[in-house]
């Protein structure tokens, strides 16, 4: 040991605490902080720590009204997946469905009552109370009520069914308004009204796709946008591998969708001219005698003029290909033809769907299993009857320019969104005095909006749904909360309700739960006694348990005849378009994304989704036949205008090598301006610059009807997808195999009835 | 050599040597001062940001999950070899123009090597819990798993550097023996300690020579098998391109050849900024010329077989891999790498280039260049080319990773400024071995010895 | 108490011409020191046997089982089976063999070599007795060579010079007094 | 003269003293908070509420899960609601000062912000259900709490905790008394470890097999997922 | 049970490969090609379940997308004979894994129900298995991610929220599969019946493409879906035997 003297001492000493010292603080580092164990105050029973909880409910991200399974946890929404015994989606959910979760805990959500003082559109928001709230929509109705004049008090909902829309009509009773809208902008008005002239039927037939082996869509996008497309992928799968025989699928439509891609045969026929083919097809049939009916002459008279050779010509599709469509369409049975979207947004649509409807008549698909068949009347009120057209939202406009109405109550509606711009929607808007909006989130309407009563998301609020397109027989489900309200909000319903009483029109309930029950209790007294329980208590138990619920009272075997004068009708004229062929050389088609018609944009998730064709994220794009870009001398990434008489939209180019080298598609649901952080001033919105072409039949604007030319900015942008090369360079990666006798046993399940 | 040599004593060398630790002018601590500044910004500040940020500060994505971290890493390995695995072999063939050259070539493998070892941290995701890969008793009761190409490499590596730094320190007592004598104060200190307090008797002088031999003996297989062991990294993969049975050698050669032309950078350095220059001469230029030329020419030939092969197989995987990397996005790179390192060097074949010194610095530099770009090809081709096509994607450096790049170099450099103040950077007992004994001159010597 | 004699020369032969008589005078072998390894030295003071290969051939032994052992038992201690391979996988396991079999040869050679050339000088003085003092001429480090004889008696030492001196050494010194 | 090292040595020496020194401080350092920070009296946090489980489940023999009810049903223990508290002490010992804090809250509806003392990363899924059904006494792992005024991290003994065929509260020395006798005293994976390999469930119930190796709950993804 | 007895012990066990087709289970999963549409849906399921960062548009650009399962687009000839296949691409659970010995501290291994393990707080992320993997299906957390609150209160307990520097991947919802097993205890059960438990992105499947069970029961749907004609694995040739097992798409004449 060395002699340590005092200096060498002081050193030992300082570096030993210090040594100390370092080695607590490093302990204390690296150990974990204290947490807090926070326990209820009062025990909940429907639920411990650690235990998830299931509730059933439904859907209300689309019309389809799909039965889902909500997960908690400790009170909060942890997944949704599909109710496995709701026939619609027997368990399956689509993306956007699964993405439901995020309205509810989307971080843009309207928190609780607010006023703009600011001036419309200036996104200043203040928050007020309910209670000044809704008196300061309750002043102005009850002083227009008193007056007599409550029509001038406007409604404009987003496409609500069941009691809730029951409710919604008492209060435009009581206020004494007829303009009550409901407005989706992809309801199929022209399908309606096909099929009310060709079979005389108010509802939407069942189109059973599980049990046809022989299906032509025309532009019908089945399996991604079209009515229920959770139900037509089970019906799909199904008739693919459900059966001892594998299904054929036709898609007929210029540009390849989702369902084109699944189908065997992908037709690109001449935008527009889906009708024409659809007799081409029809002649043939009734040419070559498959089609023994009394009236056959009839049909032959009216469809003379559809020669195979003529429609060849129109459609730009092969005569052959059409001989062979016919043949297989009439020989294979059950076949079924359905036709939408594409199809029916042009400015012939409900022609289109007629001459549709008559194939299935003439192939004799009407009534059939694996054809049309009619559904019966649906155990709640469904909304069609009060969906808006375009030429009703045009006439709103209209009355609202001219002064004829002070306040005007938006639900959830976007019309300033999917109104093209050449409507002057958003300046008629404008014009009405008072603007109260009861969205749950701001978006381009609500942002017109003096004050804004956010109502609760479908998952915090009760409701019910009876899927519009139906499975073939009376099924409906209750929409029940299944967590506790996450901020100042109430439910749509209550909002209204409280309303009615501010205005001294209170209505028979107290709450939406009341409401709905009540709707609920009648369907109970209705239903045919022997499956009836005991009391409505233990059925409503049973029905929140199950989450749906059934009625035996198929319409199987129900066939509808035309009538003569209905025949004769029968025609389809060629599409008109707007615009110079010569100056706007191509035709747009906009289609509905996995963000539908924009409302799902807001979803993280959907816009993380890569599209399911072109797997691009985050933004929108044009599509263009790789010819067509080459002549142009465009290739992808390249910034483009696409300029039609209306406007113009400024997009990257995407080489998409499924779609007529004469046609441009876009996605819908992208270029919102002011839809939260998400959404907003993200790509561009093809709906504003569509020409005003309506189908004078539907009353609805022809999407597909707009010329656009292609102007390039010489800038360059990169598309964000997911993919790197999409073509498997020989690697067998996706392997085919010929042949159509395959016997793979079933994976769907079949179609459950929950008795009543 | 002996001309120029002969008119030296041992004592110049002495001096010489002793002068270059004990006297450094301010030069040498700008020089010092300065490679440090720039280790910190362009190495420490980016990469304590990167520990910040998580590896998105660089440039790497799906599915280029590697990227120039992992090629500076092959790249300093690389470098660490022939330093002394070139020393070793020139030992046991004794052949005796090493002698002047081996010490600092050494040092050489020895910073590449610790370089490369930070490389591995800056490359994982976490390196905070890099010890998991080292077999060590924990409460865990989890091992690594000696299954793992990356964990030869950990051992591969480990006994590297420790071989490396023992050769060259077992290497050098003798010196700093002789440094010892002539230092006072805290140096004097020092190097007894390191010196081991060595007399220079004949019976330590036999044993040194044994031990000397069986540690060149031993490290020459390790030094093969280090560089054969990263590149199975890449080898044991089913990866297009990179799944070769010709990697070993491939990666082995590669790695001489790039530690061949680094040490002429080095010797060059030495000799302008040190002035050694009587003992590092034309003669070692031209010899490492001479090697440069077989190990380009060796390169090359690795290089054509593995694209003949690789076309020669027809699988779509290799052949679209070769097909990008001659052609793709990085072809400049390929063909960069083709001209520096398989073109170039045949200049070698002249002696008047080989023995003319800054023509050879200006190649080495070329050389290393070229062989780093090949490091980084072999990552980032391969990754962004792989089975599905689908998948396939992209991989652009960001300026963190460019700029730790550069700062590697900046520490490497400053750790062999370090040394050259520490170590002697000329062995002397073995240049003065080179050198005629001196003769008895002294008239008392001649009447000889009763011998 | 013993003293030592040493010689300084200029040139090796006549060092080693030295060392040779101071041998055959019976004067106890003496030692040689130098700047750099003198050839010729075993012919003179006859063979050196050194004992670390026997300690490099161990340390690779020892290395190359404890590698094997080390994969081998910790893989089967917690199994974590990878790749459908099994755990005692013996391709992977003898490269890690390879490596600790150098790994240890190279750190025994070294301890061998401090045993056999007794360093580090003056931590053996415990249990060595005749080291505790080792005689020194810093020259020998520059360009001399020493020749150092350790003289019992002061005859000795007397001998010893004057053999010294005879065989042509520049400088004679007695290092006795300085320990 | 000599050149032995020592003397070099001897200048080194107090400088490598220091640096040692410093060295042990460091470990010492680590140690001692190691010793205050994990020592049952001195790092038994202070609760909002001088809960005694001595009193509850000691004294009183109330078992365990009659308060933690969701043990034997849920991964999570679960801490008992405020107004299970009340359950009884509306009727027991209202008047002592500590049942009024319960009451006061109680009456405000606030929640009691117990601490967490038992803490387990957030990467560990641990279930209680499992060992509380497989019939592993709460003390295996929480230590003699019916003794502990204070809850705190039990550093165990050398026979370690112990095994029982109950989950009622009370300690019978088992046969299997040496299961969780660890190298480690301390919440670490060695002791989830070191038990799993020593048994295995039968019929229901943790048996000792002796059985090392691979299955029974080895797997990583039994708790990291 | 002495060490030196733990040892034999274990190599006993453990010396040929392959074994845990011994243990209860042997996940595997069925895709039919010829039913999947495309939808996507089983992609937002999985990033629901399994708390998949919300990573930004940014990330995307950069190729830094972390999607667990996602859909591969392949192009077949040009217009208008153009076909588009998709196929879903998801960790392949190979039973012989480049991925796993390439790992090395034993973060990813293969456990006893023949699944390929990842386990987060082991992972150093050296990223290897990211390139040794012939799927490409590991995806490497470059940053942490934030979850704008409120949408932090939808993140599933069950599964650890991945930090920086950690690679992740499929695990066929792991906590899934345990919850069944869980649950068939509390049955006092052995097994785990067939269909009991179904990962995310099955259940959520609109055509029922996807099929999952355990490969070691004969009679399971799996079992009998494994042995269609149509079967097929993707990169068969690498012989890595995933459980991952595709139905060839039917190409219908005319």
């Amino acid at each position: 040991m060395p002699n340590i003297d005092r200096r060498d001492f002081i050193k030992l000493v300082g570096a030993g605490g210090v040594g100390v010292g370092a080695g607590v603080v490093l302990r204390e580092s690296i150990k974990h902080p204290r947490e807090h164990l926070i326990p209820h105050v009062l025990a909940p029973e429907d639920y411990s720590s650690g235990v998830a909880t299931w509730y059933n409910s439904v859907c209300s991200m689309c019309s389809a009204g799909c039965g889902i399974s909500v997960r908690t946890r400790e009170g909060r929404a942890k997944k949704i997946e599909g109710n496995p015994s709701h026939a619609v989606n027997q368990g399956g959910l689509c993306a956007v469905g699964q993405a439901g979760l995020q309205v509810l805990y989307n971080p843009d959500r309207v928190t609780g009552p607010l006023l703009q003082a600011a001036g419309r559109g200036s996104n200043d928001f203040t928050q007020i109370t309910w209670d000044d709230g809704l008196t300061r929509v309750a002043s102005r109705l009850d002083v227009l009520r008193a007056a007599g004049r409550g029509n001038r008090v406007a409604v404009l909902t987003r496409g609500t069914s069941g009691h809730l829309a029951e409710l919604l009509e008492a209060f435009g009773q009581g206020l004494g308004t007829d303009r009550l809208l409901h407005y989706d902008y992809d309801h199929p008005h022209a399908l309606h009204v096909a099929n009310q002239r060709f079979f005389g039927e108010q509802q939407l037939p069942y189109y059973d796709l599980a049990n046809t082996r022989h299906l032509l869509s025309f532009g019908a996008d089945y399996l991604a946008g079209w009515l229920s497309p959770v139900h037509h992928s089970l019906g799909f799968a199904q008739s693919r591998h459900g059966g001892d025989h594998r299904g054929h699928f036709v898609q007929i439509e210029p540009r390849m969708s989702p369902s084109g891609a699944a189908a065997d045969e992908w037709i690109p026929a001449r935008p527009g001219t889906e009708g024409i083919l659809a007799l081409g097809l029809a002649h043939h049939i009734v040419a070559s005698g498959h089609y023994e009916g009394d009236d056959v002459d009839a049909w032959q008279e009216v469809l003379s003029a559809y020669t195979l050779a003529r429609v060849a010509q129109e459609t730009d599709v092969s005569e052959s290909t059409l001989r062979q469509l016919a043949e297989s369409f009439a020989n294979t049975r059950p076949s079924l033809a359905i036709g939408g979207d594409g199809a029916a947004n042009n400015s012939n649509g409900v022609d289109t769907l007629v001459a549709i409807n008559a194939l299935n008549y003439l192939a004799g698909n009407v009534g059939e299993m694996g054809g049309v068949i009619f559904n019966p009347d649906p155990g709640g009120a469904t909304s069609h009857s009060r969906q808006a057209n375009y030429q009703t939202l045009a006439q709103l406009a209209e009355s609202a320019r001219s002064g004829e109405i002070d306040v005007l109550i938006l639900n959830d509606a976007n019309p300033v969104f999917t109104m093209p711009v050449a409507s002057g929607f958003k300046a008629a808007l404008e014009q009405i005095p008072f603007i109260v909006s009861l969205s749950s989130f701001i978006d381009e309407t609500s942002a017109l909006a003096d004050v804004v009563l956010p109502s609760h998301t479908y998952l915090e609020s009760w409701g019910d749904a009876f899927p519009e397109q139906g499975v073939g027989f009376s099924i409906g489900a209750v929409s029940q909360p299944v967590v506790a309200p996450l901020y100042d909000t109430k439910a749509t319903g209550d909002i209204v309700l409280d309303l009615a009483r501010r205005v001294g029109k209170p209505m028979p309930w107290n709450s939406t739960e009341e409401c709905i029950k009540d709707g609920w209790n009648k369907i109970y007294q209705e239903s045919d006694s022997n499956t009836k329980t005991e009391s409505f208590e233990s059925f409503w138990t049973a029905l929140l348990k199950a989450g749906v619920w059934g009625k035996k009272n198929h319409r199987m075997t129900e066939t509808s005849r035309p009538n003569a004068n209905t025949i004769a009708s029968i025609g389809v004229d060629a599409p008109t378009f707007s615009g110079d062929a010569e100056v706007y050389p191509f035709v747009l088609q906009p289609y509905l994304s996995t963000m539908h018609d924009g409302r799902a944009a807001n979803l993280p998730w959907i816009q993380e989704l890569p599209d399911a064709m072109t797997s691009v994220v985050y933004g929108s794009w044009v599509e263009m036949n790789p010819k067509t870009a080459k002549d142009l001398g465009l290739t992808e990434g390249d910034l483009v205008d696409v300029e039609s008489p209306e406007g113009a939209v400024r997009a990257p180019i995407l080489v998409y090598p499924a779609i007529r080298p004469d046609v441009i598609a876009m996605p819908i649901g992208q270029g919102h301006t002011n839809y939260g952080r998400y959404a907003s001033n993200r790509g561009t919105n093809p709906l504003e610059i569509l020409s005003p072409v309506v189908d004078e039949n539907s009353g609805n604007v022809a999407s597909n009807a707009t010329r656009v030319k292609i102007v390039a900015t010489g800038k360059h942008v990169e598309i964000v997808k997911t993919s790197g090369k999409s073509r498997d360079l020989g690697r067998d990666i996706v392997q085919t195999t010929g042949g159509d006798d395959h016997t793979a046993q079933t994976n769907s399940i079949p179609i459950t009835v929950i008795p009543t | 050599m002996d001309g120029e040599l002969n008119q030296l004593k041992y004592t110049d060398i002495h001096n010489d040597v002793v002068r270059s630790i004990v006297e450094t002018g301010p030069n040498y601590y700008i020089a010092l001062i300065t490679a440090f500044a720039f280790t910190l910004i362009c190495f420490f500040f980016p990469w304590f940001y990167q520990l910040y940020y998580g590896i998105g500060a660089a440039g790497m994505n799906h599915p280029g999950v590697w990227g120039t971290y992992l090629a500076s890493f092959i790249f300093w390995i690389g470098l660490s070899h022939s330093g002394t695995l070139l020393s070793c072999v020139l030992h046991i063939t004794n052949s005796s123009w090493r002698k002047a050259m081996y010490r600092s070539a050494e040092a050489m493998t020895l910073f590449s090597l610790v370089v490369a070892a930070i490389m591995v941290m800056v490359h994982v995701g976490r390196p905070w819990f890099i010890h998991w890969a080292a077999p060590y008793p924990n409460q865990m009761e989890m091992w690594p798993n000696f299954r793992s190409p990356l964990l030869f490499d950990v051992m591969a590596i480990t006994t590297y550097l420790t071989g490396s730094t023992i050769f060259i320190y077992m290497g050098s007592i003798p010196d700093f023996a002789a440094v010892r004598d002539r230092t006072q104060g805290w140096r004097n200190t020092m190097y007894s300690l390191m010196s081991l307090g060595w007399r220079g008797t004949d019976t330590e002088w036999h044993r040194l020579h044994w031990a000397y031999t069986f540690l060149a003996v031993l490290i020459i297989p390790l030094a093969v098998s280090v560089h054969s062991i990263v590149s199975w990294d890449f080898a044991m993969s089913i990866v297009p391109a990179l799944h070769q049975t010709i990697f070993a050698p491939y990666f082995v050669v590669g790695a001489i050849y790039s530690g061949t032309a680094g040490i002429v950078t080095v010797m060059f350095v030495l000799r302008k900024f040190m002035d050694f220059g009587q003992y590092i001469t034309e003669l070692h230029f031209d010899n490492l010329g001479k090697l440069l030329l077989v190990l380009s020419l060796l390169w090359t030939y690795i290089n054509i077989v593995e694209v003949f092969t690789g076309f020669y197989s027809g699988a779509s995987g290799e052949i679209e891999a070769l097909n990008y990397r001659l052609f793709g996005f990085y072809a400049p790179l390929y063909w960069e790498m083709i001209a520096f390192c398989a073109i170039a060097p045949l200049l070698c074949a002249f002696k008047s280039f080989r023995t003319s010194f800054v023509p050879m610095l200006v190649l080495s530099i070329a050389i290393n260049i070229g062989m780093y770009t090949e490091r980084f090809l072999i990552v980032a081709t391969s990754l962004s080319r792989q089975y599905l096509p689908d998948a396939w994607g992209l991989y652009v450096p960001s300026a963190v990773e460019i700029s730790i790049l550069l700062g590697t170099f900046a520490l490497f450099t400053t750790l062999f400024l370090l040394f050259v103040k520490v170590f002697p950077s000329v062995s002397m007992y073995e240049v003065k071995e080179t050198m005629e004994s001196p003769k008895k001159s002294t008239p008392a010597a001649s009447e000889g010895s009763p011998a | 108490m013993t003293s030592f004699v040493v010689g300084l020369f200029g040139d090796p032969e006549s060092a080693l011409a030295a060392a040779g008589s101071i041998q055959t005078a019976n004067l106890g072998t003496p030692e040689l020191m130098s700047p750099v390894p003198m050839e010729g030295v075993e012919e003179v003071l006859g063979e050196k046997k050194s004992v670390i290969k026997r300690f490099s051939l161990f340390g690779a032994i020892f290395g190359g089982v404890s590698g094997f052992l080390l994969a081998a038992i910790t893989a089967v201690l917690y199994a974590h089976p990878t790749g459908g391979r099994p755990i005692i996988t013996f391709p992977p396991y003898l490269i890690i063999t390879y490596e600790l079999t150098i790994l240890f040869g190279i750190v025994f050679t070294v301890i061998g070599f401090f045993v056999s050339a007794r360093l580090p000088n003056g931590l053996w003085t415990a249990w060595w007795k005749q080291d505790e003092n080792r005689p020194y001429v810093p020259e020998a480090a520059v360009d001399k060579f020493a020749v150092s004889v350790s003289c019992a008696s002061n005859e000795n030492v007397q001998q010893a010079e004057t053999i010294l001196r005879t065989a042509g050494a520049e400088e004679v010194r007695d290092l006795t007094e300085e320990n | 003269m000599n050149v032995s090292i020592q003397p070099a040595l001897k200048s080194l020496r107090t400088a490598a003293l220091i640096a040692l020194v410093a060295v042990v401080g460091v470990f010492m350092g680590y140690f001692i908070d190691f010793l205050i920070t994990d020592n049952p009296e001195v790092s038994a946090p202070e609760q909002p509420i001088a809960f005694s489980h001595k009193i509850h489940a000691g004294d009183n023999e109330i078992p365990c899960q009659y308060c933690h009810t969701e043990a034997r049903r849920s991964p999570s223990a679960g801490v008992p609601s405020v107004n299970k508290c009340m359950g009884c002490h509306n009727e027991v010992a209202t008047d002592s000062p500590l049942i009024r804090q319960v009451s006061e809250y109680w009456e405000n509806k606030e929640p009691i912000p117990w601490v967490k003392v038992h803490d387990l990363p957030d990467f560990v899924h641990f279930t209680h259900k499992r060992h509380v059904q497989a019939g592993i006494a709460c003390q295996t792992c929480h230590g003699p709490v019916e003794t502990m005024d204070k809850i705190a991290v039990h550093s165990r003994d050398n026979d370690g905790p112990t095994l029982m065929a109950s989950t009622t509260g009370e300690i019978t020395n088992s046969e299997t008394s040496e299961v969780g006798a660890t190298q480690n005293d301390h919440w670490e994976m060695g002791l989830c470890l070191n038990c799993h390999k020593q048994h295995d469930v039968v019929d229901g119930k943790a048996v000792r097999v002796d059985d090392g190796g691979f299955d029974n709950g080895l797997d990583c993804w039994t708790c990291h997922k | 049970m002495s060490f030196l007895d733990r040892i034999t012990e274990g190599w006993r066990k453990n010396r040929k490969p392959g074994y845990y087709e011994e243990f209860d289970y042997h996940w595997a999963m069925t895709i039919d090609l010829d039913q999947c549409s495309g939808c996507g849906a089983c992609v937002t399921a999985c990033q629901a379940e399994n708390n998949l960062p919300i990573v930004g548009e940014d990330a995307f650009t950069k190729g830094r997308e972390i999607k667990w399962l996602r859909l591969e687009h392949y192009w077949e000839g040009e217009y208008p004979d153009v076909k588009l296949n998709v196929i879903p691409m998801m960790c392949q659970h190979c039973d012989s894994a480049p991925c796993e010995t390439v790992c090395p501290v034993s973060a990813t291994y293969h456990n006893q129900d023949g699944l390929n393990t990842q386990i987060y707080n082991r992972c150093i992320g050296t990223r290897s298995c990211a390139v040794y993997c012939p799927y490409e299906v590991r995806y490497f957390n470059y940053n942490d991610h934030a979850w704008e609150s409120p949408l932090d209160q939808q993140l599933n307990p069950d599964v650890s929220v991945r930090e920086k520097g950690v690679m992740e991947k499929c695990t066929f919802c792991i906590q899934r599969i345990r919850q069944a097993k869980d649950n068939a205890k509390d049955d006092g059960r052995r097994r785990v019946r067939d269909g009991e438990v179904q990962p995310a992105c099955v259940q959520t499947c609109p055509t029922k493409a996807m099929v999952f069970g355990d490969r070691n029961d004969p009679k399971s749907q799996v079992s009998q879906s494994l042995n269609d004609p149509r079967a097929y694995k993707v990169l068969d040739e690498l012989n890595t035997h995933s459980s991952v097992v595709y139905l060839k798409k039917v190409e219908a004449e005319g």
